[in-house]
C-alpha cells in the first residue's frame, strides 16, 4: 500500500505536520502485551474488590439478578459492534428494539413518549430540568432534598452554567417524605421545575400527586426522578408528573462501580420537540413496509446545533438494549413478582431494625444505629456481609444511620446477621 | 450482483408487544425465603399499581428469538468495514469483553468500601495516568459519560477558570467545521458559539483568529485533525494567539485516532481536551453507546475538576471530596467505569509502540482510499489528510446522485455507508474512515464499490437513486416520520 | 414473498486460506519467563517440522469476521422452529450455558485428585439419580459421548452379560422402522442384526416377535415411542417374551421426551436403554454435536458398566476402577461432562412437574401440526402418535414433487425442513418433531407454509422442485460432491 | 390449541397408553428451580472443585491458554443451536468451517483427508483401529505400551466385541521410546494395525518411520495417535502414517473434566471410503457457485445401516469448531510459536528435576520422586499446586515416578516450586 502511494515508510504519512508538534519518543507506557497477560491483571484487579459478599447497598445502583438472556443477546456482534442507527435499511434491529424500549418506559411510568437513553439518571433529571425551563421559559429549579444527593450534585453543577438558581425544599424529619408545605414555599413565579424522586432516596414513597398540584399551581413542571426501576412495578407510575427522569440500572444493568448506566427521559406528547437525545419513530419504506429510523432531528445538535434541546449524541443504546431484554424477560407479571419479592425482602429485614422514618418504603429504608454506623459495617464486614449506606456524608443530621437495600438477591440469613449487627 | 455479498433469506419478527399473550412466560424467580409483603397493606392501596397495560408476556425462547432475528437485521463492524468518518469505527477486540466482564468488576457497587474497591480505582488511575502520557496533559477526570459530555465538562472547566480569574468572558469560538456536539455544548455552558470560517484548504488561519480572538472570548474550540482530517498547521500559533489574549484552547479529541503516538495535544499548545474512548481506544459503540469522554487538562485545571477525585493516600487509592473550587458533579458515581475497563486493555494490548503503529496504519488505509477514489469522487479539500478523507458528490450530482444516494447504494454492496453530509463546510459530503483494522482487501473491495457505484451515477442514476435493493427494508422514508411522529406502540382498535 | 421470511443482504467470505497473507496475525503471546529451548537441539533436527504450508495466517478482525459471516449463511433454533423429526430440536436455555461455562468446572483437569473434584463429581451424581428416576432404571453411566456411542455400550453390556452366561447369542433383531445406528451398532458390538417388519399401523406385532424370538436372539432393540411417534402398544407383552426367551430389551431412548414424566421404560421392561442428553435435556446440537448418550440399566448389568464407577466413600465420592466384570471403558475419562452439566440445569430448572408438562406440551404442539397437515399431507399411519408426526409424500409425489423438494420450499419460507425420507418404511417420508418449546404462532406458521408448499405442488411443482429461491447458495448439487470427493482446500495452481 | 383437537385436557394426549405403561405419580425430583438458583447450585459446585491452583498435570488434558475469539464464535447462536448440517442451503456456515477444520488438520498432520470429527481421541484411536481391519482384511491390533493407557483401555472394549485379538507391545526402559525390537516381534500376519502414539504418554516424541516401516514390512497399517495437538506446531507430521488419530482438546477446548472434546481421524485419499465419520465436501449449487454439503454418505449408519463403516452419528462440531478458530488465531506462525514455548517451559522444569527416561521430549515428561508421587503432591497442593500425575496406577514399573507437563500458561515461579518439591 505504501508503494500504491509513492511513499517509503509509514512515517512519510505525518511528515507534513509541523515540526514542532511531533513527538520525538515513543509514549512511555509499558509494551503491548498477550490477551493473557492483560487477563491475568484484570483478574488480579477484580480480586483486589470485594468479591462473594453479601450486600446490602442501594442508594442508586442495586442488585438485582441478571437473567442470562441478556448478555446473550447483549453480546451479539450485530448489537455489540453497530454504531448509532443513522442508516435506517441496514439497522432495522436497533431501531425496532430502541422502538419497543421506548413503548415500554411509557407503558411503566404512564408517560407518552420516551427518548432512546440518556447517560445515567443523573444526567437525565439534569437534562430535564433544563428542559423543563425550555418549556416554560422559567429559570428556577427546587430539588427535594430527598433526591439522590449525587444527583443534586449533577443538577446544582449544570444549573450553574445555565445560569439556574436551585432551591432544596425539606423533608418530614418524621416520615421521610417530601415536605409539602416547605415545597409550597419554594415553588414561584419563576420556578420552571420542581424535581421530586420516588422512592426517594431514603427508600420512602413519594405523594407524587401532591407534589404535582404544588408544581402546576404555580405554572412549573413537575419533574419525578426513580434511581430504582423495579419500583414501577409494583408502585403507581408517576403519570401526575410533566416528566419522568429515571435510571434504569436495576433492570439487568451491573453494578460496575457505577458506569455504564442507562438514564431516560419519558414526557407527555405536547413536550416531544423538546425532549434531549435521539428519538426512534416508525414509518414505511418505498414498499409500503412497516420501518423504523431516527426521527425529529431538528431536535438535536447535529441538526440543530447551538440551538439543540442537548448537546447528546452517544446515549447509552446497548446498556438501554440490557434494560429492553430484562423488561422482556420478566414482561408484565414476572416484573410484579419481582418487585413483590423486593418489597418482602426489605420489609422482613426492617421489622428487625429500628426505622429512622415512618413513611411507606419500597426496598431501601433508613435504620437507627445503635453505634458508628461504619462500626457496625465493620462488624458486617468480618461476616461476609458490606451493610448499609452511612448517611451522615450525605445529611449531616442523619449521622448516626445509614441506608439499607434488600432485593431478592438479599438472603434471609445474611439479613439476620445485619438485624444482628444493628440491635447490638 | 457482486463479490461483496449476496441476499439470503432473513426472518421476519413482529414487535413484542404483538407476539405477547397472557400466560407465555420466561421469567423464573426463587421461592421467597420469607413472609410475603402485601403492598397494598404496606404501601397502602392508592399507591399501588394496576397492571402495566400493554406490557410484553412472551417466553423465554421468544424472547431469545425476537432478538436475535432483530440482530440479524443489523450491519456491524463484526459484519465489515463501517467507514462512519468522524466515529473510528474500529474492531472492538473481545479481550476488553472478556476483562470487563469479570465478576469483581461487574458487580462492584460504587459505594462498596474504597478498601474492597482497590481494584477498580487502580484501573482507573492506570487508565487515567496513561491518557495523559498519549495526550501529554497533565490531569484527567473520567467521569465524563461520552464525547459530548465531556465537551460540557471541558468547558465549565474553562468557565470556572475563567470565573477564578474574574472574568468568564462571553463567547466561544467554534469552527464551522466542526461537529454539532461543539456548539450545542457552548450554549449550555452559558457560553454564546461563534463560527470560524475555515480557509479554502479546509483550515484555520491565524489571521482571522487574529481579528477574532477579542477580549470577550473565552476559549476556542478546536477538532485537530479537523473534520477533514487535515491536521491545523497553525495549532501552536493559535494556541500561543489564545494565550496571550487570555483565552483557552479547547480541542475535541475524536480525532485522536490520527495522533495517538504522533503527536500531544499537550505539546501544541492544548489546555483542554476530550477523548472518545469508544472512538480512538476501541470500545464498542453498541448501536449508540455507551461511551465515555475523558476530559485531560493542564495543571492551572486541576483545583476544578469533578468530584471525586482519584489520590493515592497511605499506600492505597482513594475518592477525594474535598476539592472546594471544583465544579462539582457531572455524573452520578465516577463515569462509565466499564468502558474505562475496556479502552484500558486496548491501551495494554498495544503499548506506546502498538498505538503509534495503529495511528500510522489508520492514516495509511484513508490515504490509500483516497488516492484510489480521487478519479472518481471530488476531494473536499487539496491539503493532506490523516486518518480519513472527505469528498463532496460534485461529479455525481450533475447525473442527480447525492451523497445519500451513493450512501444507500453501498449497502447493496455490503458495506455500511461512509458519514453522509458531514461535515457542512463541503456540499454533500462523503466522509471516509476506515480506521487502521481494515485489512487491503476489504479496503479493496470498498473502492471497488465506490468507483462502480461512480459508474452506475453516470450511467444508470436511478439505480443509485433508489437504492438499496437488497435489504429487507427498502429505503426508509424520514420525512414521514418526522411528520407525525409515533414514537411508541399502541394496541390496533380491534386487535388484541 | 410471506409472513415468515424476506431476503436480506449477506456477506460473502472466501475461504481463510484465500484471505490469508504471510506476516498477518491474531495471537499474540506473553513473553518466556524462562530460557528459550532450541527444538533442533532438544529434538533433533529431524523431529522438527518444516512450516505447516498453506496454514491460515489473517488478523484477529478478519478471523472473527470469517466466522461471523459464516454464522450468518446458518439457520438455527435461535432463528426460528427447527422441526426435524427424531433430533428434538427444542430450545436451548441459555442457563445452561452460563453453569457450564463456570470456571471452577471448565477448567477441571480430569485427573486432578478427586478431594478437588467434588464439585464435578457431585454433578454427575445428581444427574445419574435423577436420569435413573425418569427412566425406572437402577443404574447409570454417563461415559457415551452420544446416541450410537450409548447404543454400543449398551449392546456391549448385554454381550457381557450374555457372556458371563455362557451364551452371547449372534442376533440382536432391530425393526426396520429403526435409526440407522441401531443396524450400525449391533454389528460393532459383534452381532448380526435382524429386520423385524412392522405391521400397517406402524408398530410391532408380538405374533411376528414370537416367531423372530429365537435362542439365538440376544435383544431386541426397540425405538419407544418409534420412529413414527407410536407408541409400542404390545411394549409389556414383547418384554415378558424376550425375558422367557432368556433375551434382552434394548431400548433406543432418543424419543424420550414423549415420555419424560409419563410413563418409565425401566417400568415397561427395558433392560438397557440409551438417553440422548443433546436430544431430551435440551443441550445444544452445535452443528452436529457434541452430544452425550448415557446408558441406563436394571441392576443386573450394573457389574458390567464401563470404569470408572462413581461411589460413595467417607461421606464423599470417589471414582471405583476396581470392576473385575466391567466391560472396560468405552471413552477416555468420564465422557461429555459439559454436557452433563447443561442437561442437570435442565432438569433442575422443570423438576418432575415440569418435564410431564414439557412431555404432554411436545405431544400437544406434534399432535396440532398433525391435525392440520392431515388434510393436505398423507399421514403415515392411523395410529395415535405422540411427539412427531409423519407424513408421505404420496400426494405431492403425483405431480413429481418429492419430499425433499417440498422440504427445500419450506427454506424459502423462513423454516428449518423437517426430517426426510426417514424412517425407512415410510415412502417419501416428511417426520415433523415440533417440540415443546414452539410456540403457537410458530406452528401457525410453520402449517401455513406447509398449506401453502401442498398448493404449490399442485399448481406450480417446478417452483417447489427448483426451490430454494431465497437463500445465498441455491440447491446444491450433492451428487457431484460424492462422485469426485474434494474434502480439503488445495492452492489452485497460479495463485497465491 | 386443545380446543382445536377436540380435547379436554393435555392428558387426554396420552389416554391411549396401555394403562400399565403410565407411571402415576410424579417424578421424585426436586421442584422446579430458577435461574438464579441453579446458578447458585453450580456455583457451589464449581466451588468445591479446584480452582486458582497451577497445575502441571497433562496426560491427555492440556492447560492451554484459550483466545477469547473462541468462546465468542462457538456461543454464537447460528453455530450453538444448529444441527448437523443436512440441508446445506441454510447450512453453509457449518460446512465451511468443517471444510476448513477438514483442510487444517490435513496441513498439520501431513494426512490428505480428515474426517469432520470423532468423540475424542480415545475413540478415534479405536475407530482407526477397526478402519485398519477393514482396509487390511485383517484383525490382530497392536498398540504400544506408550499409548495412552486409557486409549488403550477403549481400543481393549472395542476390539473386545470385535473379536480382534490386542497386544502390546514395549518401551525401551531407558529412553522410553518404542521397543522396536519388540514390535518387530509383535506384528504378524494378521496384525491390522499398529497403533503409537507421539509424542507417546511419557511425553515421548517416537520414531514414526521406524515404526512405519515394521508395520508395512508385513503389511499392516500404522496408526499414529496424538493427545497433545499443539506439539504438531512443532513436530515433524507424521507423513509415513496410515492413518493419524488424534485429539485435538489442546485446542482451545476446556479440559472440563474429561469432555466434550474431539477426536478427528485423518488418513490418505486411498482410504477415503473406509474413514468413518462425516466429511463434508466441494460443490455447486445449481447457478454454479461454489458450496458445501455432506459428502460420502454411503459410508454412514443412516445409508449403510448395519454395513456402516461406523456408528457415529453426532460428533463433536462445535467443539471441532472451537478447534478451528483456535487454528485460525494462532496460525501458521503462531502455532509454532506457542509449541516452541511450551517446549522451552517443559524443559525448564525437566532441567532441575531427575527425568526418568532419556527420550526427546515435549511438554511432558516422567520425573523420577525422591518420595512418593502422592506425599510430593501433597506438599505442592498446599502451595497452590496440583503437581504430576503418579504413574503407579497406570505402570507399576515406574511406581515412584509422574507424568508432569509444562505448557505456555506454567509460569516460573510455580515451576520452580516444583523442582523443589522434586528435590527433597
Ligand atoms: C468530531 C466529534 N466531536 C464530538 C462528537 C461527540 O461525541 P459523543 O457522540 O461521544 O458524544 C463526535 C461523535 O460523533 C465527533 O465525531
Ligand atoms: C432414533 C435415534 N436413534 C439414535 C440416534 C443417534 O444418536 P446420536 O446422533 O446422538 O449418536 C438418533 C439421532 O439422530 C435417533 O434419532
Amino acid at each position: 500500500m505504501l508503494a500504491a502511494l509513492g511513499l517509503n515508510s509509514l512515517e512519510d504519512l505525518v511528515a507534513h505536520l509541523p515540526p514542532e508538534v511531533l513527538l520525538r519518543r515513543p509514549l512511555d507506557l509499558p509494551p503491548g502485551k498477550s490477551e493473557y497477560e492483560i487477563s491475568g491483571w484484570f483478574r488480579a484487579r477484580a480480586e483486589e474488590n470485594a468479591s462473594a459478599y453479601a450486600c446490602f447497598l442501594g442508594a442508586g445502583a442495586y442488585r438485582h439478578y441478571r437473567p442470562v438472556l441478556v448478555d446473550v443477546i447483549a453480546s451479539r456482534g450485530e448489537f455489540l459492534t453497530s454504531y448509532t442507527p443513522y442508516q435506517a435499511e441496514i439497522s432495522q434491529g436497533t431501531l425496532t428494539a430502541i422502538f419497543e424500549f421506548q413503548t415500554m418506559i411509557c407503558q411503566l411510568t404512564g408517560m407518552e413518549v420516551a427518548n432512546a437513553s440518556m447517560y445515567d439518571g443523573s444526567t437525565a433529571a439534569a437534562e430535564a430540568a433544563l428542559m423543563a425551563a425550555r418549556i416554560t421559559r422559567r429559570r428556577g429549579i427546587v430539588a427535594a432534598r430527598t433526591l439522590h444527593p449525587e444527583y443534586r450534585e449533577v443538577i446544582r453543577t449544570y444549573a450553574r452554567f445555565a445560569q439556574m438558581p436551585v432551591t432544596e425544599s425539606a423533608y418530614e424529619p418524621a416520615s421521610g417524605n417530601l415536605d409539602l408545605a416547605d415545597l409550597e414555599a419554594r415553588v414561584g413565579e419563576d420556578t420552571a421545575a420542581v424535581l421530586v424522586q420516588s422512592p426517594n432516596f431514603f427508600g420512602v414513597v413519594e405523594d407524587v400527586r401532591a407534589a404535582a398540584e404544588i408544581a402546576h399551581r404555580r405554572g412549573a413542571l413537575l419533574v419525578v426522578v426513580f434511581t430504582e426501576a423495579v419500583s414501577l412495578g409494583l408502585l403507581a407510575p408517576p403519570a401526575d408528573a410533566d416528566i419522568v427522569a429515571g435510571e434504569l440500572q436495576s433492570f439487568a444493568i451491573p453494578p460496575s462501580y457505577g458506569g455504564p448506566y442507562a438514564g431516560v427521559i419519558a414526557t407527555r406528547e405536547q413536550h416531544i420537540r423538546q425532549i434531549p437525545g435521539r428519538l426512534v419513530g416508525e414509518t414505511r419504506d418505498t414498499r409500503g413496509r412497516r420501518a423504523y429510523c431516527l426521527t425529529l432531528a431538528t431536535r438535536e445538535q447535529h441538526i440543530r446545533r447551538e440551538k439543540a434541546t442537548s448537546n447528546i449524541c452517544t446515549n447509552q443504546a446497548l446498556v438501554a438494549l440490557m434494560a429492553t431484554v430484562f423488561m422482556t424477560v420478566y414482561g408484565k407479571e414476572g416484573l410484579r413478582h419481582l418487585a413483590e419479592q423486593n418489597l418482602a425482602k426489605a420489609h422482613y429485614l426492617a421489622r428487625r431494625v429500628s426505622r429512622r422514618f415512618s413513611g411507606p418504603f419500597f426496598n431501601e429504608f433508613v435504620a437507627v444505629c445503635p453505634r458508628a454506623p461504619e462500626a457496625i459495617n465493620q462488624t458486617l464486614l468480618e461476616k461476609g456481609v458490606i451493610g448499609g449506606l452511612p448517611l451522615g456524608r450525605f445529611y449531616p443530621e442523619l449521622d448516626g444511620c445509614m441506608l439499607l437495600c434488600a432485593t431478592e438477591m438479599s438472603r434471609r440469613e445474611h439479613m439476620d446477621l445485619v438485624a444482628e449487627a444493628l440491635a447490638s | 450482483m457482486n463479490g461483496k455479498a449476496r441476499t439470503h433469506v432473513s426472518q421476519n419478527e413482529p414487535l413484542l408487544f404483538e407476539i405477547s399473550s397472557p400466560g407465555k412466560r420466561a421469567w423464573q424467580l426463587p421461592p421467597l425465603d420469607v413472609p410475603p409483603a402485601d403492598p397494598a397493606e404496606v404501601l397502602g392501596r392508592d399507591r399501588v399499581r394496576a397492571e402495566i397495560a400493554g406490557f410484553p408476556e412472551v417466553s423465554e425462547v421468544e424472547a431469545l428469538r425476537h432478538f436475535t432475528r432483530l440482530a440479524s437485521w443489523n450491519y456491524a463492524i463484526d459484519l465489515g468495514m463501517y467507514p462512519l468518518g468522524s466515529c473510528t469505527m474500529k474492531y472492538n477486540p473481545r479481550i476488553n469483553e472478556a476483562v470487563a466482564n469479570l465478576e469483581g468488576l461487574l458487580w462492584a457497587h460504587p459505594y462498596q468500601p474504597e478498601s474492597l474497591a482497590q481494584g477498580c480505582l487502580e484501573i482507573m488511575a492506570a487508565l487515567e495516568a496513561a491518557l495523559a502520557e498519549i495526550t501529554g496533559m497533565d490531569a484527567v477526570t473520567l467521569q465524563p459519560a461520552a464525547g459530548a459530555h465531556g465537551e460540557l465538562t471541558g468547558l465549565f472547566l474553562i468557565r470556572a477558570l475563567l470565573e477564578s480569574r474574574g472574568n468568564p468572558r462571553r463567547k466561544v469560538l467554534v469552527p464551522d467545521s466542526a461537529h454539532g456536539t461543539n456548539p450545542a455544548s457552548v450554549t449550555m455552558a452559558g457560553y454564546v458559539a461563534e463560527n470560524v470560517p475555515s480557509c479554502e484548504r479546509g483550515m484555520m488561519e491565524l489571521a482571522t483568529l487574529e481579528r477574532m480572538v477579542t477580549e470577550d472570548v473565552a476559549a476556542l474550540m478546536v477538532t485537530n485533525p479537523n473534520t477533514l482530517g487535515v491536521f491545523e498547521q497553525e495549532i501552536t500559533r493559535i494556541a500561543e494567539l489564545l494565550h496571550e489574549r487570555g483565552a483557552l484552547l479547547y480541542m475535541d479529541g475524536a480525532n485522536m485516532n490520527a495522533l495517538a503516538g504522533i503527536a500531544r495535544p499537550g505539546d501544541f499548545g492544548v489546555d483542554v481536551l476530550h477523548l472518545n474512548l469508544h472512538k480512538t481506544f476501541s470500545t464498542p459503540h453498541g448501536g449508540g453507546g455507551p461511551g465515555s469522554g475523558p476530559v485531560a487538562v493542564k495543571r492551572i485545571f486541576e483545583p476544578f475538576l469533578p468530584v471525586p477525585r482519584l489520590v493515592r493516600r497511605d499506600n492505597r487509592w482513594a475518592l477525594d471530596y474535598d476539592r472546594p473550587q471544583s465544579i462539582g458533579r457531572v455524573r452520578a458515581f465516577y463515569g462509565n467505569f466499564g468502558v474505562m475497563v475496556r479502552a484500558l486493555a486496548y491501551i495494554m494490548a498495544h503499548g506506546g509502540e502498538g498505538l503509534r503503529k495503529a495511528t500510522l496504519d489508520a492514516v495509511l488505509n484513508a490515504a490509500y482510499v483516497r488516492k484510489r477514489l480521487e478519479p472518481y469522487y471530488e476531494p473536499a479539500t487539496t491539503a493532506p489528510t490523516l486518518h480519513e478523507c472527505v469528498f463532496s458528490d460534485a461529479r455525481q450530482a450533475r447525473h442527480g446522485v447525492r451523497t445519500g444516494d451513493i450512501a444507500k447504494r453501498l449497502i447493496d454492496y455490503g458495506f455500511h455507508p461512509y458519514t453522509v453530509s458531514f461535515p457542512l463546510i463541503v456540499r454533500g459530503a462523503l466522509m471516509i474512515e476506515p480506521t487502521e483494522t481494515e485489512s487491503k482487501l476489504e479496503l479493496d473491495l470498498f473502492v471497488e464499490a465506490m468507483i462502480r457505484i461512480a459508474r452506475e451515477a453516470e450511467e444508470d442514476p436511478e439505480l443509485v437513486r433508489t437504492a438499496p435493493h437488497h435489504t429487507r427494508t427498502s429505503r426508509v422514508d424520514e420525512a414521514a416520520a418526522a411528520r407525525r411522529p409515533v414514537v411508541r406502540w399502541r394496541p390496533q382498535p380491534g386487535c388484541p
